[in-house]
């Protein structure tokens, strides 16, 4: 068979690149789409939980006599219902983050739970529970759990890469780098040292997180959600609730965006131990209160920066420590900030230190590049202030300290081809960077990178006999990827974009694949699928070939359809897919392709964000007036989805910078669990944000594919910064730039 | 919870008068409904007083403009002639919430709720707007700074409600302004809001001014220091610099989520500075 | 606890339900109705899934009680499109990547709809600011006005 | 021989090293390797590590072939959201 089996990426196209309108889009505008919420079951009840008002807190006993009596209660749940079943590190934390065991460690941990006939039944219920708390000390900011004297959240977790003298709330440390710093800043003209901060922020996805899950007598667990990843949740809640994996399937519902922070469980185990003792299903629907006081947000950060500038514009070192608190538990993406935060540039001399901290917060989750852009915000500010300082054009400075293939990077790894310059180069060349600026105006400029990954992946492509075909898939569709991985069905199979269908399955309807993040979908989904593709044209090419009696090396797939190729094929009408399914029963039966692969070589990605704001200075309100994002995407195979990438990460990060910040009263109690005061950029707060697609293909991928969806949140932070700080006359190095803040930074100045 | 529709105001009162427990009127229900749901509020009867006819128009009365109080603040910004009079109490109703809270939100609710940062409260209270409170010893019309007492209470006695707020006529030569500061463009609470209405002599002179702070004390604050310093004066940059030193002064604000104290109290000369100049527009002066 | 009966229309089709005096309408249409296209994203009136028409008003309907529904027309997501047609607005919310998550979307239709019928010509602000209780956390709001503009755009064209 | 990086905060374990060398063949062998030599370096290969071999990550696959020539870069477990 001498079908194309080169590794060369393909370039030229009939499906992929064009703007074809997604599957599910009449689902998702007729209100048809199911979501997390729109779950239900025969006989349901509703569950609840209880949830700690102390930020700190020993649980000394808990009642639930009284709760359990009332009428229309059919379970209560505490940490006593969920087995002591030995688990490792990271498990173990999920388990005391869904349901507090000795301590509440933040205000919103779960202390119990209940299943109800109602919703008013329930929320009574937990009236009734009765906890005895003894408060303990409390800390929330990052630089104060550090002191050796903060109370302690947790004794004897720290890790052997930390010294010994330091606050027990220090788990890890990271360190990152090459060369000799110290002799790089020497060889600076001027060294800029500052310290950044960035609050917290949360994915604020607009769809709260819902379960439903039943539990039959026969042990088998049935359990339908919103996630980014079905097999994350099957596996944590088995691990958790001691039972066997292929015990419990579980089905993704549509997903009302997620952002990383659907990438873990947090109702899910107790609403399968409710529905476990209930005997009953129970379907669990968070407030937006609870997913803000007790879901992840991201971790807040304050990083000390001192980079060394040549009066050329050559950085000679950079260096940065940075301090991230990712809330009760181990686990914040310092060490992914560390690894990034220099990573657009070719250094001689780079050191990045990274401490990863906890704190009486809300266990962090994932979040776009978690990690990244904080980082980024406070290497790019710095730089950005350099550049200035010299009276440098800060995108030329960039584009002479680019990296680019053969450099080695920050982190260790030297550089493949990669997008940095093309899009530094286009940012210079678009006629934004040289639009004028009117009066309190000013533009900001920056870079971002994000590693990309890929990861466990099974598809399965189905050929119906009529010739339709379904692509089964196991990650939810939560941007248009259902689309993505149709278009590259048909495209491999030679068959038009409606032929195919794309479903996503259960847990026991395919194999393993991992959650829906690292921006691996479009990338590893992708390749599975065309991979797929493929092993099912080699079956029809043999069928075919039995069928004409020739060899299978005489016979290739082109344009849809099985050809005679070579010497000594013969004269035969080529035979379409539709045709070759059709008598598939008599050729060998049902005709189907499939690939498992733990994917690998994903592409790393890099942006440039440019924008213009203007500041008003009485009040230090900010506004943004112009937005474009230069990010090399490989080949975008849905270049609306790709745009929308870009624009959303924009839009995340613009807020991250203005608005959005976790506040924390004295007392350790969340004071803004809403979004009224949580500020998420509003359609009114926002220009339109232009797009520029980059696509340079990414080698490990058949199509030159690569992750988008997490980049183009690491620049915003510092391009707004640097914005406001140029429209200001003030530099502005603590986020979010709120108004009172910057109307403060401006009255000192 | 027991729920009740009636639809004349005597019934209304009736039913709030004849309640033992926590009996609440529900007009738009945009603050009522949230602190129900944020377990804040358990009403053991509500009073939807939006089957009253009566409370539902804008009629003219005395060359004034009287509103019910079941009319939302899309129809007041529906109401050509309400916004050609009053366009600054207009203009604050309409900045309660979004688009959909307009459509519910009235500004006898905004009032009642008796938050210190209701955007319509000093728009009215610079206007000098009467409120008209029914209640089993009949009717009665109070100034609307004294219907809110404090964060959350109100000088409302057991079974009155507000029925209805009156706007003056309004003199030739008269505008208002009403200007609020929030983070966003959209859909938060106000940091610090202000009020102006002003009315001018033929030269461009002021004759009357009231001036209302919102957001920077328990409760709307009328400043009557900025009133008399307005009065008599043209609007100049010197006078606008004393009218925000003034109101500055004047302020007596927290620091909270939503902004510091020193923060507010710099916003709210801000605020009635640019408030008074939009004011000033409309009621027909040039500023040099 | 005696529940309340409610005699309402919900897209053209007149419904009766029980409920109880504290549920909101936005309740009773997901639970009492089955009618789940509208969301709920904060149940506060701050994020707009819930949007819905009452009377042809655009209102929360997390923020009314199902018991006010009495004798009122309400209009949902479930209602927009007539049969097999999608309006205007759905179509082009495809056509042009205007979602993709999904979760706002039908309370972004129910408000963009509701602008278009009150002005058929808005200005890219005015639909931003009409739009602005609507949250969108995915599209960066971009697509979302654009295909507003132009369905605008089309229907004065065929008008 | 493979020449394998190591980043700063593990060089306590490989006696101050930044690089060192590993018989392996396969990137489980490296792995293997890596914790039989400097047995301080498991507890973090347990809690997770990823692999940049020649620019490329890998996260688990024990068969990918490692040449002597490639470049070896041990880095901390990425992650996504």
């Amino acid at each position: 068979m001498a079908l194309d089996t080169k590794q060369d990426t393909r370039t030229e196209f009939k499906i992929v690149g064009t703007r074809v309108p997604r599957p599910d889009g009449i689902d998702k505008v007729t209100g048809r789409a199911r979501f997390g919420a729109d779950m239900s079951a025969p006989g349901m009840l509703v569950g609840r939980v209880l949830r700690s008002p102390h930020a700190h807190a020993r649980i000394v006993s808990i009642d639930t006599a009284a709760a359990a009596a009332l009428d229309g209660v059919h379970a209560v749940v505490t940490r006593a219902d969920f087995p002591d079943i030995p688990l490792d590190a990271a498990l173990a934390d999920i388990r005391d983050n869904c349901m507090a065991g000795a301590k509440a460690l933040y205000d919103g941990h779960a202390v119990a739970a209940v299943a109800a006939t109602s919703e008013s039944v329930a929320r009574q219920a937990l009236k009734l529970i009765k906890v005895d708390y003894e408060p303990l000390p409390h800390v929330t900011d990052v630089d104060r759990a550090m002191d050796p004297g903060a109370p302690a959240l947790h004794e004897g977790r720290t890790d052997e890469s930390v010294p010994e003298d330091m606050s027990p709330n220090v788990m890890a440390r990271y360190e990152f780098g090459h060369g000799d710093v110290e002799a790089g800043l020497k060889k600076a003209d001027r060294v800029l040292r500052r310290t950044y901060r960035t609050e917290a922020t949360h994915q604020g996805y607009i769809e709260p997180h819902a379960c439903l899950a039943q539990m039959g007598p026969d042990g088998q667990a049935d359990m339908w959600c919103c996630t980014q990843g079905q097999y994350m949740v099957r596996d944590t809640c088995a691990a958790i609730l001691g039972l066997r994996q292929g015990q419990v399937r579980v089905t993704a519902s549509e997903i009302g965006g997620g952002f990383g922070g659907k990438t873990t469980v947090f109702l899910e185990p107790v609403a399968l131990a409710l529905a476990r003792k209930a005997g009953r299903p129970v379907k669990m629907v968070m407030s937006r209160s609870e997913v803000l006081r007790a879901t992840g947000p991201t971790a807040s950060s304050s990083i000390d920066v001192a980079v060394g500038m040549a009066a050329d514009g050559r950085i000679t070192a950079g260096f940065a420590e940075l301090r991230y608190q990712g809330g009760a538990y181990p686990g914040s993406p310092v060490e992914l900030g560390a690894m990034a935060a220099f990573a657009p540039y070719d250094l001689e001399n780079v050191r990045t230190i990274g401490w990863d901290v906890v704190a009486n917060r809300p266990k962090q989750a994932a979040y776009r590049a978690p990690g990244a852009p904080m980082a980024a915000f406070a290497v790019e500010s710095a730089i950005d202030e350099l550049a200035r300082g010299f009276g440098l054009d800060p995108l030329e400075v960039r584009l002479r300290n680019a990296a680019r293939e053969g450099t080695r990077s920050a982190y260790g790894v030297t550089f493949p081809a990669i997008g940095l310059e093309a899009t530094l180069r286009t940012a210079r060349d678009h006629p934004h960077w040289g639009a004028p600026l009117g009066d309190n105006q000013g533009r900001g400029v920056a870079c971002g990178f994000w590693f990309n990954f890929g990861g466990n992946t099974c598809v399965s492509l189905n050929i119906a006999s009529d010739g339709t075909v379904n692509v089964t898939e196991g990650n939810p569709d939560i941007g248009g990827s259902r689309a993505s991985l149709s278009m590259m069905a048909a495209e491999e199979l030679g068959i038009p974009y409606e032929q195919v269908r794309t479903v996503i399955a259960d847990t026991a309807s395919l194999g393993l694949n991992d959650v829906t993040d690292g921006s691996r979908v479009t990338f590893a989904v992708g390749l599975a699928t065309i991979e797929a593709a493929r092993a099912a044209k080699r079956e029809m090419c043999r069928r075919v070939a039995g069928l004409w009696g020739i060899d299978e090396e005489a016979v290739v797939w082109k344009d849809g359809a099985a050809c005679p190729a070579g010497p000594n094929a013969g004269d035969h009408d080529p035979m379409t897919l539709a045709e070759i399914a059709a008598i598939a029963p008599n050729t060998g039966g049902p005709i189907a392709g499939h690939h498992e692969v733990n994917a690998e070589g994903a592409g790393v990605s890099f942006a440039t964000h440019m924008v213009d704001v203007e500041v008003d200075p009485e009040t230090g309100a900010t506004r943004v007036l112009r937005y474009t994002v230069f990010q090399d995407a490989g080949k975008a195979v849905h270049p609306d989805y790709v745009e929308g990438q870009f624009q959303g990460g924009a839009a995340q990060g613009i807020g991250w910078a203005l608005n959005e910040e976790y506040i924390y009263g004295e007392d350790g109690i969340l004071q803004n669990p809403g979004f009224l005061d949580y500020r998420i950029p509003v359609a009114s707060d926002l220009p339109m944000i232009d797009t520029v697609i980059l696509e340079i293909p990414n080698p490990g991928h058949p199509y030159g594919v690569r992750g988008v969806g997490e980049t183009s949140i690491v620049p915003p932070l510092a391009a707004i910064a640097n914005a406001v700080s140029a429209a200001a006359g003030v530099r502005m190095t603590d986020l979010p730039i709120s108004p009172p803040k910057l109307r403060r930074a401006i009255e000192t100045a | 919870m027991d729920y009740h529709a009636p639809t004349t105001l005597d019934a209304a009162v009736d039913i709030l008068a004849g309640a033992s427990g926590d009996c609440r009127v529900l007009a738009g229900g945009t603050d009522l409904l949230v602190r129900m749901r944020s377990d804040m509020a358990h009403p053991d009867a509500v009073v939807d007083i939006k089957r009253i006819a009566s409370l539902r128009t804008i009629t003219e009365e005395d060359g004034g403009w009287r509103i019910g109080a079941a009319v939302c603040g899309a129809e007041m910004g529906e109401h050509a002639g309400l916004r050609a009079a009053w366009p600054g109490v207009v203009e604050a109703a309409q900045l309660i919430g979004s688009t959909q809270v307009q459509g519910r939100a009235t500004i006898v609710g905004n009032l009642c709720n008796a938050s210190p940062a209701a955007d319509s409260v000093p728009a009215m209270v610079a206007a000098g707007a009467l409120a008209r409170i029914a209640g089993p010893e009949g009717i009665r019309d109070v100034p609307v700074e004294e219907v809110p007492t404090g964060p959350g209470k109100t000088s409302l006695g057991h079974g009155e409600l507000v029925a209805s707020i009156f706007l003056p006529d309004r003199a030739e030569r008269s505008g208002d302004a009403y200007l609020r500061f929030i983070p966003r463009t959209e859909m938060d609470i106000a940091v610090a809001g202000c009020g102006v209405s002003l009315t001018l002599d033929e030269d461009g002179g002021i004759i009357r001014a009231r001036v209302a702070l919102g957001a920077v004390g328990p409760g709307v604050m009328v400043v009557a220091e900025a009133g008399r310093m307005l009065a008599g004066s043209h609007l100049r940059e010197g006078g606008l610099q004393q009218l925000a030193t003034i109101c500055s002064a004047a302020a007596r604000p927290i620091t909270d989520k939503r902004g510091t104290e020193h923060y507010r109290t710099h916003i709210a000369g801000v605020l009635a500075r640019r408030a008074a100049v939009i004011a000033y527009a409309r009621a027909g002066g040039t500023l040099e | 606890m005696s529940k309340l009966h409610v005699t309402t229309t919900v897209n053209g089709e007149v419904q009766e339900f029980l409920c109880e005096a504290e549920e909101t309408l936005l309740d009773v249409l997901r639970d009492r109705l089955g009618l789940t296209g509208s969301k709920e994203g904060c149940g506060t009136g701050d994020c707009g899934a819930c949007s819905v028409t009452v009377d042809g008003r655009l209102i929360c309907s997390c923020l009314m009680l199902g018991a006010e529904a009495e004798g009122r027309e309400i209009e949902t997501i479930e209602g927009m499109a007539e049969g097999e047609t999608l309006h205007p607005l759905q179509r082009k919310f495809i056509d042009m990547a205007a979602l993709q998550c999904g979760i706002c979307t039908p309370g972004i239709l129910v408000a963009a709809k509701s602008l278009l019928e009150r002005n058929p010509d808005p200005t890219e602000e005015e639909a931003r600011y009409w739009l602005a209780g609507n949250l969108c956390r995915c599209t960066g709001y971009d697509k979302i006005i654009r295909a507003v503009l132009e369905t605008a755009a089309d229907m004065r064209e065929a008008s | 021989m493979v020449k394998v990086r190591v980043w700063g905060s593990l060089q306590s374990a490989t006696d101050g090293r930044a690089e060192v060398e590993i018989e392996a063949g396969t990137l489980r062998e490296l792995l293997d390797g890596l914790a039989e030599k400097y047995p301080a370096l498991r507890p973090q290969l347990d809690r997770g590590v990823s692999v940049a071999i020649d620019g490329k990550v890998y996260n688990d696959s024990w068969f990918t072939p490692i040449s002597p020539e490639s470049e070896v870069v041990l880095l901390a477990r990425l992650r996504g959201g």
